[in-house]
């Protein structure tokens, strides 16, 4: 039988005035297991809390009901004054009479009769309730961050430089990302090479810092504070340790003609190629697609070549293990593909382009060497139409019904620089919207448009037809109400942009949800935007929803803080009140395991004893660093073998039976 | 506005199942219409105007009879928006009190050349019976 | 309104279960913006709406309530990300079939009300409770023991 | 109905004497004509014990829980409807599908002898059924009867003929097949009464219950280890019905704990000793799941989740309910 203790509070008048705490103290004697019942001025204050003490050192309490403002807000300060006078924290139960009684009822006895119950249910509940032990774990002082783009090394950046070790996991054969691609940055103009590849550099030299590029996520396992992760290290066919980065295989490789990816196809490569001149790491991949060796058995040029003997045709994938306390998704994006919008001629016409190809035809290492030239004929274009929101802020079945928020800046961006470098181009931009909120944006995008001369049609694009070399632009001007036709030499599609495709596999992996379009889901939208509900996973960059590169920078330094954040603790001590399961009860059915959210389930063998009955079974088990104690499996399990600690179907059930009495 | 108006305005969304507040202006309905030059009404605004209630001066527009159904612009929305779907109930709206069909099958041998294309045809048949 | 023997209105006992992170601290925005509800509302917390086990619904019955509302987070915004859409269909099968066996629909309510709504809580309450007390004591859901020692 | 039975004994003969199963898992002849129980069968001549008629819908797959448990193969013969409850246990992990060697058996429909008494049938001694015809045997002489006027429930809204699940199957070429009813026309009826007629109604089947727990024994997706209502620990034990409450009680959480789940095999009405029409609680819980949320058919596969442990956001609102026409 429980010793519980009544403590009522006054709060000042506010309480008092429409509820008899006198009576309620006195009333709450006659409930079952309560030995002691009091009321005072200000429970929360220094002097209520000594009462409280006092009260259960003296009377040998098991539990205390406070009855008093909301358990959201004072819970945890009583929780505390139980803990100081040696109870157990979850041995506090709260009957909120002041939000749910006396300031919503002015007949004080009504209002009285109202806490009299209130105080009983928190009794009833009590009286169910065990002493709870927050279970605690380890917390391995590694990060992992999962995509190599500038927010990926941002965040490893920061987090390495607070002391902790990051491993970066990049896919591609170098780090750098879609930000390695681009010419120059809106709105300062800066080119992108500039401001990354120092970057770049610091990551690939930082002590703390470790890259597995052309490496991808296999399985993971654990929780924060614990994950277990294996890496699959591609097959490079190069020997990284070995190879001097000399490039003597690429060029005389007798392969070459596979697309360059960096170069989004514009041009070619070799079979064995490094992206880019500031790749990192400076070490070649074997296209094995491509390479004539892997494809007929003969060539072997670059091995002969190769004077550090770095060449390795049997390197197989390799599988590395690895444990973190801290995973970041930085994922990144692409730009979707065109193929459904036949009528812009994206795949008929090489003259129209997207603007990211746009981007790699204006950069000084790109394909044309910066000049820009049309891909047909390599005639420099003299009209130039932009056309934007294509495939963005579309409810149809090819596009994405959000707005993909660079567009507008890096149109604006395109325009200027061409503006300034052929100033005898015409340009074209056919808008919906302009949206540029950000700092110096609109001014930038009225730089434009005032000082460079570039004409902002308002409409949209609705047909590309080529004739004689030119492409014929239809539009619609809808200041003017007339229907523009426009002879152009290039025409550069702002595609939407859209979260890469290996995000899918990566979320359910790590039990991070996504939203219909595949973004990660942040734990909260407002007040935890960098965290994964999913404890210990955290978010970066575009993966969780469309942004530049300074929200970028900025979101990656947010999550690193908070990884430091949990990195920087021994022990995380979790919530008790998470599902326990009663093995004996449980059916091994895995329905709890569909409806849990936080992947805190697995099914085990184990050898349960059941009326002397020994037999070894599946159960479900729950780990509790991982529960975060929702309930949605108690509910889902038809024999109740899933209860959850602290909320008890026991103790939910006598809440309702005192309420009810 | 006139209160037949609105309620005209109300027959057309409904017997067109288009939901006009989803338009969000882009105007990419009239930059592919074939036939824009020689409508007084643009397929856009046509859109507006019907979910602004502005009915009587769409039913007196040229626009309705120079639309050619081709379906374009409802092709082309990105967000379903179907314009032509509008111009088509909005037509409706007007050929209906008129009692009659303005086009019999009867009446096409004479019609008839052989440049022209069948599409036109049905969408003929679209336009001028109920 | 309904009067019962003692000759005084029928008041009706509502148990309402609200989720902790919104739907209960609506129910505390209620009272710190001094909003009025019904006395015989009574609040009982959870964690979460999926939390509410359908044997929950049917005691307060049986110990004669008479009627019962669960309150959560909007759907999309669930604390747990996904509990309330578990709870709505749950709820949404419960009612149907407590509808089914005959025990008045508008004894059941769901409502989602955000930690911002507490006049939307108190509100509901309101409402509720006027359909309850229309509706009458509930009389087919509860366990004859109780009421008879009561007596 | 007897070459489908011939076929199981000369099958399920082979099996045994070759090794590949250790136990065959059948229907043999009860204490009454009409009742074949269902039983295993270990030796190649107890086979001959094996009975398969129009009675023989006892449902098999619940029996292989505890039968997977022990060493060897079990052969179990399962109609169409029972691969249904069979794929649901392999989903729920009841029972390990490499002890289980699953003969399909064809079905012609099985019949109800409630509806065969009412029709003054007792006494029975054999059957013959030919195809649409039956011809029962009696101490009194013999009665002629059309097959489709004396089906069980579950039979006359039959899922299907298909079955779901196999390793073999046994189905002669000519079956009978016949025209099934629509299994939500009571539900229907009962939706469109008034809240107190449906109150009425209820009270009066479900206070017949007398808590024998046969439906719950019989039912396949009923099959915790231990059931809330036999747990002291969970706050609602109940051995007996003390009240009305707890009649309507038992049935409600029952048929709850099995939405989504339930197969409509059908079993709990079937062994209903008192007759209760315990399936229309389980099938409003079908009808409102497939009118809610998109058809589904549990145990149509052994993969998927079931619709109570999955959502969509867009899903209906439980108001609904009140929204709903209907009294």
């Amino acid at each position: 039988m429980q010793k519980i203790g009544v403590f009522v509070c006054w709060c000042g008048s506010n309480i008092a005035a429409t509820v008899d705490v006198e009576a309620v103290a006195q009333a709450s004697l006659s409930e079952p297991g309560v030995v002691f019942s009091t009321n005072y001025q200000y429970m929360c204050s220094e002097g209520g809390q000594s009462a409280i003490r006092n009260a259960i050192a003296e009377h040998g309490l098991t539990g205390i009901v406070v009855c008093a403002c909301s358990p959201r807000m004072h819970e945890a300060t009583f929780r505390k004054t139980a803990a100081v006078a040696g109870l157990n924290p979850y041995m506090v139960e709260i009957a909120n009479i002041r939000e749910q009684c006396s300031w919503i009822h002015r007949d004080k006895e009504e209002g009285t009769k109202k806490a009299i119950i209130l105080a009983r249910a928190a009794v009833a509940k009590l009286n169910r309730n065990v002493p709870l032990i927050a279970g605690e774990s380890q917390v391995i002082k590694r990060a992992l961050v999962i995509g190599g783009g500038i927010a990926g090394i941002q965040t490893a950046l920061d987090v390495a430089d607070a002391g902790y070790e990051v491993d970066i996991v990049e896919k591609t054969p170098t780090i750098g990302g879609k930000m390695a691609m681009l010419d120059k940055t809106f709105p300062t103009l800066d080119c992108a090479a500039c401001i990354l590849t120092p970057k770049m550099v610091d990551a690939s030299a930082h002590e703390k810092i470790s890259l597995f590029t052309y490496s991808e996520v296999e399985s993971v396992s654990g929780f924060v504070g614990n994950f277990t992760v294996n890496i699959r290290k591609k097959a490079r066919g190069v020997n990284s340790d070995l190879c001097t980065g000399c490039g003597v295989c690429i060029e005389k490789c007798p392969s070459k003609k596979a697309k360059s990816e960096f170069n989004q196809g514009l041009c070619n490569r070799s079979a064995i190629y490094i992206p880019f001149a500031q790749a990192i790491p400076n070490v070649p991949v074997i296209d094995r697609e491509s390479c004539i060796k892997f494809q007929t058995g003969k060539c072997g040029v670059c091995e002969k070549v190769c004077t550090a003997k770095a060449i390795d045709y049997a390197q197989e994938d390799e599988i590395i293990t690895r444990q973190y306390g801290a995973i970041v998704l930085a994922t990144g994006f692409k730009p979707i593909s065109l193929e459904s919008y036949d009528e812009f001629q994206y795949n008929q016409c090489p003259d129209v382009i997207t603007s990211l190809e746009f981007e790699r035809i204006c950069n000084a290492a790109g394909p044309t060497k910066g000049k820009v030239l049309r891909p047909s004929d390599h005639e420099p274009p003299k009209t130039v139409v932009f056309v934007q929101c294509v495939g963005s802020r579309a409810t149809v079945e090819c596009g994405k019904t959000y707005c993909s928020k660079i567009c507008c800046m890096y149109t604006a961006k395109h325009a200027m620089l061409l503006r300034e470098k052929y100033p005898d181009t015409e340009v074209y931009v056919f808008y919906i919207d302009v949206r540029t909120p950000g700092k110096s944006f609109d001014e930038f995008y009225r730089r434009a448009v005032e000082e460079y001369g570039v004409h902002y049609i308002k409409g949209m694009v609705g047909k590309v037809a080529e004739e004689d070399g030119r492409l014929i632009v239809q539009g619609s001007d809808l200041i003017a109400d007339k229907q523009v036709i426009i002879e152009a030499d290039m025409v550069v599609l702002a595609a939407a942009i859209e979260p890469d495709p290996t995000a899918r596999s990566l979320g359910t992996m790590f039990t991070a949800s996504m939203d219909t379009n595949d973004f990660f889901t942040e734990a909260h939208p407002k007040l935890r935007p960098v965290e994964s509900p999913t404890a210990g996973i955290y978010l970066s960059g575009l993966c969780q929803g469309p942004k530049d590169i300074p929200d970028t920078v900025a979101q990656a330094g947010a999550a690193a803080s908070k990884v430091i954040g949990l990195l920087s603790k021994d022990k995380l001590v979790g919530n008790p009140c998470v599902a326990a399961c009663n093995e004996p009860l449980c059916n091994g059915c895995s329905t709890c395991e569909l409806v849990c959210p936080y992947g805190a389930i697995t099914y085990e063998e184990h050898l349960v004893v059941d009326h002397g009955v020994r037999e070894t079974r599946r159960v479900s088990c729950v780990n509790e660093a991982i529960c975060q104690g929702c309930g949605a499996c108690t509910v889902t399990c038809p024999s109740g073998a899933m209860d959850l600690k602290g909320f008890t179907n026991l103790q939910i059930m006598a809440e309702v039976d005192a309420i009810c009495r | 506005m006139h209160a037949d108006e609105r309620k005209e305005a109300e027959t057309i969304i409904r017997a067109s199942g288009v939901n006009v507040r989803k338009c969000m202006k882009c105007g990419k309905c009239s930059a592919t219409c074939p036939n824009f030059d020689e409508m007084d009404i643009h397929p856009h605004r046509f859109v507006s105007m019907v979910e602004e209630g502005d009915i009587f001066a769409l039913m007196q527009s040229k626009s309705l009879w120079r639309c050619l159904s081709c379906f374009a612009c409802v092709e082309r929305c990105p967000r379903g928006v179907e314009p032509a779907n509008l111009i088509e109930a909005v037509r409706l709206e007007v050929i209906r009190p008129l009692a009659g069909n303005r086009l019999r099958p009867e009446a096409i041998p004479a019609l008839l050349d052989e440049k022209i294309p069948q599409q036109l045809i049905v969408s003929a048949f679209r336009k001028y019976s109920k | 309104m309904p009067i019962n023997e003692e000759g005084a209105a029928f008041k009706p006992l509502i148990v309402a279960f609200c989720c902790n992170w919104c739907s209960y601290a609506g129910a505390d925005l209620a009272g710190s913006s001094r909003l009025n509800y019904p006395v015989n509302v009574k609040v009982i917390r959870v964690p979460c709406s999926c939390r509410v086990n359908p044997l929950f619904i049917l005691r307060a019955f049986q110990r004669g309530a008479d009627g019962v509302i669960m309150c959560g987070c909007h759907p999309g915004d669930c604390h747990y990300t996904s509990g309330n859409y578990f709870a709505r269909r749950r709820m949404a099968l419960l009612f149907s079939m407590l509808d089914y066996l005959g025990i008045e629909r508008g004894r059941t309510r769901v409502e989602w009300v955000s930690a911002a709504e507490g006049a939307k809580f108190a509100n509901t309450m309101n409402q509720f409770a006027e359909t309850i007390s229309a509706l009458g004591e509930c009389r087919r859901l509860e366990d004859i023991r109780c009421v008879e020692s009561e007596i | 109905m007897r070459r489908v039975r011939d076929m199981m004994r000369s099958r399920a003969g082979e099996l045994l004497k070759d090794g590949a199963v250790t136990r065959v898992l059948g229907w043999k002849s009860g204490e009454f004509y009409y009742d074949p129980t269902p039983s295993f069968f270990d030796t190649e001549e107890s086979l001959d014990e094996l009975v398969y008629n129009g009675f023989s819908a006892a449902m098999l797959s619940k029996y292989l829980i505890e039968a997977t448990k022990k060493e060897g193969r079990v052969l179990v013969f399962l109609k169409p409807c029972d691969t249904y409850s069979f794929n649901h246990l392999l989903k729920e992990h009841k029972v390990d599908r490499e002890k289980t060697y699953v003969i399909g058996v064809g079905c012609g429909g099985m019949l109800d002898i409630e509806k065969l008494r009412a029709l003054g049938v007792k006494g029975i001694e054999s059957m013959e059924e030919l195809g649409e015809n039956l011809v029962i045997h009696t101490l009194y002489g013999d009665k002629k009867f059309a097959r489709g006027d004396v089906l069980l429930e579950k039979c006359a809204t039959c899922k299907g003929l298909e079955h779901k699940a196999s390793d073999e199957l046994a189905v002669p070429d000519e079956l009978w097949e016949w025209e099934t009813s629509d299994r939500f026309a009571r539900v229907s009826e009962l939706e469109g009464m008034t809240s107190g007629e449906r109150f009425a109604f209820w009270r009066g089947e479900l206070s017949r219950c007398i808590r024998c727990n046969a439906c719950r024994n019989a039912c396949p997706v009923c099959s915790c280890n231990k059931c809330v209502f036999d747990n002291p620990r969970s706050g609602v034990i109940a051995k007996a019905n003390a009240d009305t409450f707890e009649e309507n009680m038992f049935h409600i959480i029952r048929a709850f704990h099995v939405a989504g789940r339930c197969t409509d095999c059908g079993e709990c009405s079937r062994v209903c000793p008192q007759n209760i029409p315990l399936h229309l609680l389980n099938r409003k819980f079908i009808k409102d799941i497939n009118a809610f949320y998109g058809e589904y058919q549990s145990g149509e596969s052994v993969d998927g989740k079931s619709p109570l442990t999955e959502f969509r956001t867009g899903d209906v609102e439980p108001g609904i309910v009140h929204e709903r026409g209907g009294a």
